[in-house]
């Protein structure tokens, strides 16, 4: 039988999750199929801003629990994988976050406000995309996938040298929009990464009834294209994977997908309850896998960090946590009238009538206010 | 599958949300019959996000209340299959917005296997869906989606305003051969009432009046009952004797309890959260309209969010009708009292 | 990417059918600004099941006309994502009930990206939809589906009913930088005119009186409009005149042409070929009575599918709004003639 | 890192699709994961349905040009698969088809009248799916994978000895409903047949545009489900594949994907124009590899079938023909009425009103009807 079909990059992804440092601080042995540990002078970015967000996502979880903040979902013990993918970016690449991803849009360069804007209720969202190279944060699950698809195909087609990454969870692996946006990136060989953030639950679900997979790495294959399970808690392998990914992808080498294992150590939301589905112990288990502890560790070891680099580190993030109190004590001005304001680029009129319905509201003119007065 | 004998043991009138109304049926109606499953996201272990299957899973077992995969077309075409081979499965979509990657089974499957098969196959599923807004939700966690599902035929679209309702509609949807779309007010599930359950309310296919009036019917559903209530209050002070009527089910439309108050009333308004165009209103004042045109001293109104997508919590409540757009609303009217 | 000019030269006087209609207007776009593209199922080498984008992956080269993979929430999801890039993409959904699987992707993000992001990001993707019966289709190829479309804010709603329109509305689709849902009624694909290409018609916001009359008012858009010149033919017959609007933008509506015309006659109908219960007539209805109602002798009328899923071919012409059918509600009004 | 997900069936398919009897009629010696060919008692029943099949096929295509259906897309050249999965099938477990699968079908049993029913514009299901366990085939593609997914749940669930097997194209593969069908069918250990009849196009476009895959089967693996690659023109190795896989599900082992490689002979409907996408060599090429050639040539060397043989089938096949010439010259009684009756369980108010006015109109008592008289 003669079928015109690929043949290349037909495997499954090694089963040991590639890491360079170990969680006891140390090198690992893990074959880390061509990856090299990034410099020194990289990590201790990486550790900075590892520290940084970690102290940010304490302070706005506090935050939101004295209800300055409607709602708000913590990536607290997912910072490598959060920080190592985002940093991985050049500035011309596009990111397609989640709600989850709060700490890469920090780590982008979005400012505390605008990051935050959307979880205070001011505004869906509070950052202008164009300016940090970064889509609206994606409620709906596994959408933003297919939206990354398209925009690093048209950036192919356009002849940019950019390439797009999108996070995503293991619960919204099962989307179909998950699965369009695999083969779609792979059928047109698009420069898109998909970092997929395996913390172990989608809100209750446990990983076990998400997917009977060996692991969530293992779908690359079906698409004909690498998949690379990594350890999702040491940020020198996600740095350095996401960094080869996206070099292949803007080489005109297709998509990849990374599994990053890490760990959920928060609820999934404030409103959320985790004692109902997962025990202390858990969660406690997975503190000896901490990412930062490790890298710190590790950098010491190398001698690269000391006890000075590390106050002064905390100290930044001492100065982010005001920087995010501020913000957050200080109300935006949100102009009603705005509701109308963004649903199309030209007036409608019925719009223009619904607003002065509005407008007129709360100028008090109505029959209920008359009643009142 | 045989349906076990285990009628529920009749409490004492206590204070009941209804997020525990809805437990309640959901127990009953698993207790009473075998082929009754439960399952989707987060309604296992965690109870939903809303509480509302808290407990079953334990009572019931892994077999009949369980986590499904993170798929909302995969929960529905699932349970499609089910029904298919005589189950009457209950499934949650987590928010309204997250019905959508379904709409395609719901709308192609769900709404049409019936007439398909000339009504060899029956599907009796239950898609329970919290909507509505007011609860603060960040964006795709407020949506009003009835008029998505009242526009398809083949599909029941009911909708309780409190908790005795929520108990009994909610258990006729789960007996009724034909598939229900459930749609739950999220901003009335911690609404109490005292009652005794189980308790059986008018069917499903009524609407009820619930407050008499001669001046003009106030028309209202889930969320916006409470609205239509506190207006026809706020109305009493300016002299109008206001009607309300909880539709409770938006396909089928009960023209005849509606349309016998607004002959007696002469003037009708509708109240939802959804946007005004195309919204299940727009519905309502036509039939009402065709069926009432010679009985009306003035257009039937819609009271309703603005034509834009729902917004942030900080803006919910310019954009839901509130008591007083609804009183500016009857100001409209040319009374003559 | 810069915009080439190259301009369409315009051709003599010609019998055109509306997919060639369509077709020139895409290959003109496509000429004239390089950030336009086209794909989705088959559209590339057999030129779409419709022939509308025949030609035109051989013109303009596999990268900016293609086949996509078989997915409909894929093909959207990426032309979102090429859209923010900058890019004008205009995908074909099969068939309209193939746009279903889409639905999310239409309604949580192309409806609300440019409301989400302040304006900071407008997508302008038209996506084009085949609709409506009326061609002896089988299940799933005669869905009207625009109320669906209708009620979400975000969208704009076009439908053609003619090829000068078919050209003229799809070219101004593809320049607006708000997504439009382009709805081709495919029972019109192979009506014929004699057309000059191109050629500009009224803008896509604004209804069209297509016949002049003063007894009463016939609504019809896309598959429609024939159906409702034929009646009023018909009517004329009786010694009824009748005016004739052609809507061709269903969203937003065009209250200023549709009212005057209303208040002129005093008594209109709307036909379309969806069910009824919760149809884009439900809206137009609702919106003339409340705008219009003491102009109005009538109440607006909706002729229309019935309330249950579009039937099989040889049921077809019992369940579509027939010549005969707007007759006989034309006849349920009192006339004093 | 202690994380708990599954590791067994971790593997991807033989690259050589599993074949009994090759393109010349002869054993092949391609490994065949330890199935066994049919007996010839079982291969000359599978002779017997291909042949009826493919005349059926021609028939109704024939039929179908002359106007007497609205449409017929004809499985044409994939008679090996739509036979010898369906074939497979015990009475009590229940088949899931598409639009492709009348041959499927005719196979389960299913009258020529009521499987042709909604080609010809009757109704929308022609048959009774409880009496030939056999779903209406569904027409939008690949949600029929769910439906199959959840009515073997449910088989599991109430311990029915049943299992589902469900027809896909390789066009379908590529919807997200595919992908939560192998999930939820893999998480939920269903016992479910996914049988995807890869023909090498969906209408006009190519595999290569569907997939970058090296072949679809490759999907299996990220589900942890078994996949198989087998010669979709070799009955003997479809029947067998499928044979085996219904067992394993009925057994409480799971679901099995089974990509049939195979080839649509004839254009995708009546309204298709196949030379606009592919040329008439490739579809010649296609013709060494027909299903029934090589069963013929094969059992006519085992001794099992012989001219008499081969005489009786035919008559048998042309004795189906004039049946289904028969039954597409009589026209179906259709009411009316019957637009209404089957919507709801219970009935309207508003759908009896419409009934009445659809009534009066064939009583000709409008207006119109006044006018034209
Ligand atoms: C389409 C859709 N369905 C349901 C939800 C509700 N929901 C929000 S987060 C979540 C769990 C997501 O889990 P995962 O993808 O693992 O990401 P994580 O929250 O663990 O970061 C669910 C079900 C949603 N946002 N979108
Ligand atoms: C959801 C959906 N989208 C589009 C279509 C239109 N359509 C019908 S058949 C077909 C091609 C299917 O190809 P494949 O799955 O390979 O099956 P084949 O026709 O080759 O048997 C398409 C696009 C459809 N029926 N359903
Ligand atoms: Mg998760
Ligand atoms: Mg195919």
């Amino acid at each position: 039988m003669t079928i015109d079909v690929p043949t290349t990059g037909r495997s499954l992804p090694q089963l040991q999750p590639i890491s360079f440092i170990g969680a006891d601080g140390q090198p690992t042995d893990t074959p880390t199929e061509g990856l090299r540990i990034p410099s020194d002078a990289t990590l201790i970015g990486l550790y900075r801003q590892m520290v940084l967000v970690r102290r940010f996502e304490a302070q706005v979880t506090h935050l939101t629990r004295q209800g300055r903040l409607a709602t708000y979902p913590s990536a607290a013990g997912q910072e490598a994988a959060e920080v190592g993918a985002t940093t991985a970016l050049a500035p011309n690449d596009w990111l397609f976050p989640t709600y989850r991803d709060s700490a890469a849009l920090l780590t982008r360069g979005v400012p505390v406000a605008e990051i935050l804007a959307a979880f205070r209720g001011d505004w869906h969202c509070g950052f202008d995309p164009h300016e940090y190279h970064t889509s609206p944060a994606a409620t709906p699950l596994a959408t933003q996938t297919l939206h990354a698809t398209g925009f690093a195909m048209s950036a192919k087609l356009k002849g940019e040298d950019a390439a797009t990454l999108t996070f995503l969870g293991d619960g919204a692996s099962s989307e179909g929009d998950t699965h369009e946006a695999f083969n779609f990136a792979s059928v047109w060989q698009t420069p898109t990464v998909f970092v997929l953030q395996n913390n172990q639950y989608a809100i209750s679900t446990p990983l076990r009834e998400q997917t009977n997979a060996t692991m969530l790495a293992d779908r690359a294959a079906g698409y004909g294209m690498p998949g690379l399970r990594v350890d999702g808690n040491d940020v020198a392998a996600v740095f350095a994977a996401v960094s080869a990914a996206l070099e292949r992808g803007r080489g005109g080498d297709g998509p990849t997908l990374i599994e990053c294992l890490t760990y959920r150590m928060e609820s999934h939301t404030n409103s959320d309850d985790p004692t109902k589905y997962r025990d202390a112990e858990e969660v406690e288990h997975w503190t000896q896998f901490d990412p930062i502890n490790r890298l710190e560790k590790y950098l010491r070891s190398t001698g690269a960090l000391d006890d000075d680099g590390v106050t002064e580190i905390a100290e930044a993030a001492e100065t982010l946590a005001e920087t995010v109190r501020d913000a957050m004590n200080t109300e935006a001005e949100i102009d009603p009238r705005e509701l109308f304001a963004h649903v199309y680029s030209r007036p409608r009129t019925a719009i223009v009538e619904q607003q002065q319905v509005l407008e007129a509201e709360l100028a008090g003119a109505g029959f209920a206010a008359a009643g009142q007065a | 599958m045989s349906v076990e004998a285990a009628p529920a043991p009749a409490t004492a009138p206590t204070s009941v949300t209804m997020t525990k109304a809805l437990n309640r049926a959901l127990r009953d109606c698993l207790a009473e019959d075998d082929t009754v499953l439960v399952f989707g996201e987060d309604v296992g272990r965690l109870g939903g996000v809303f509480r509302v299957t808290e407990g079953l899973r334990a009572e019931f077992g892994a077999n009949r209340v369980w986590d499904s995969p993170l798929a909302e077309s995969g929960i529905i075409g699932t349970a499609i299959g089910m029904a298919m081979n005589g189950m009457r499965p209950v499934v949650e979509m987590q928010f309204d917005a997250y019905a959508y990657p379904a709409f395609e089974q719901i709308v192609s499957h769900v709404a049409k296997m019936r007439n398909r098969t000339k009504g060899r196959i029956s599907l009796p599923i239950t898609i329970r869906i919290p909507y509505a807004g007011d609860i603060g939700g960040v964006e795709h966690h407020s949506d009003s989606s009835e008029a998505y599902w009242t526009s398809t035929p083949g599909l029941t679209v009911l909708t309780p305003s409190n908790p005795a309702d929520a108990y009994s509609l909610l258990r006729e949807s789960i007996a009724s051969d034909d598939p229900v779309v459930f749609m739950e007010p999220k901003s009335r599930y911690w609404m109490k009432e005292t009652l005794s359950l189980p308790v059986t309310t008018a069917p499903m296919d009524r609407a009820q009046v619930i407050r008499e009036g001669t001046d003009a019917t106030l028309l209202a559903y889930g969320p916006t009952v409470r609205t239509a209530l506190d207006s026809a209050e706020a109305g009493a002070e300016h002299g109008l004797s206001i009607e309300v009527i909880d539709l409770r089910t938006l396909s089928p439309f009960d023209d005849e309890t509606v349309s016998a108050s607004v002959r007696k009333t002469s003037r009708a308004a509708i109240i939802h959260e959804a946007a005004q165009f195309g919204g299940y209103g727009a519905e309502v004042a036509a039939r009402l309209t065709e069926r009432n045109f010679t009985y009306l001293s003035a257009p039937i109104l819609r009271i309703t969010g603005f034509d834009v997508p729902y917004p942030s919590p900080k803006l919910e409540e310019f954009y839901l009708p509130t008591v007083e757009r609804v009183l500016d609303a009857l100001e409209s009217w040319d009374w003559e009292l």
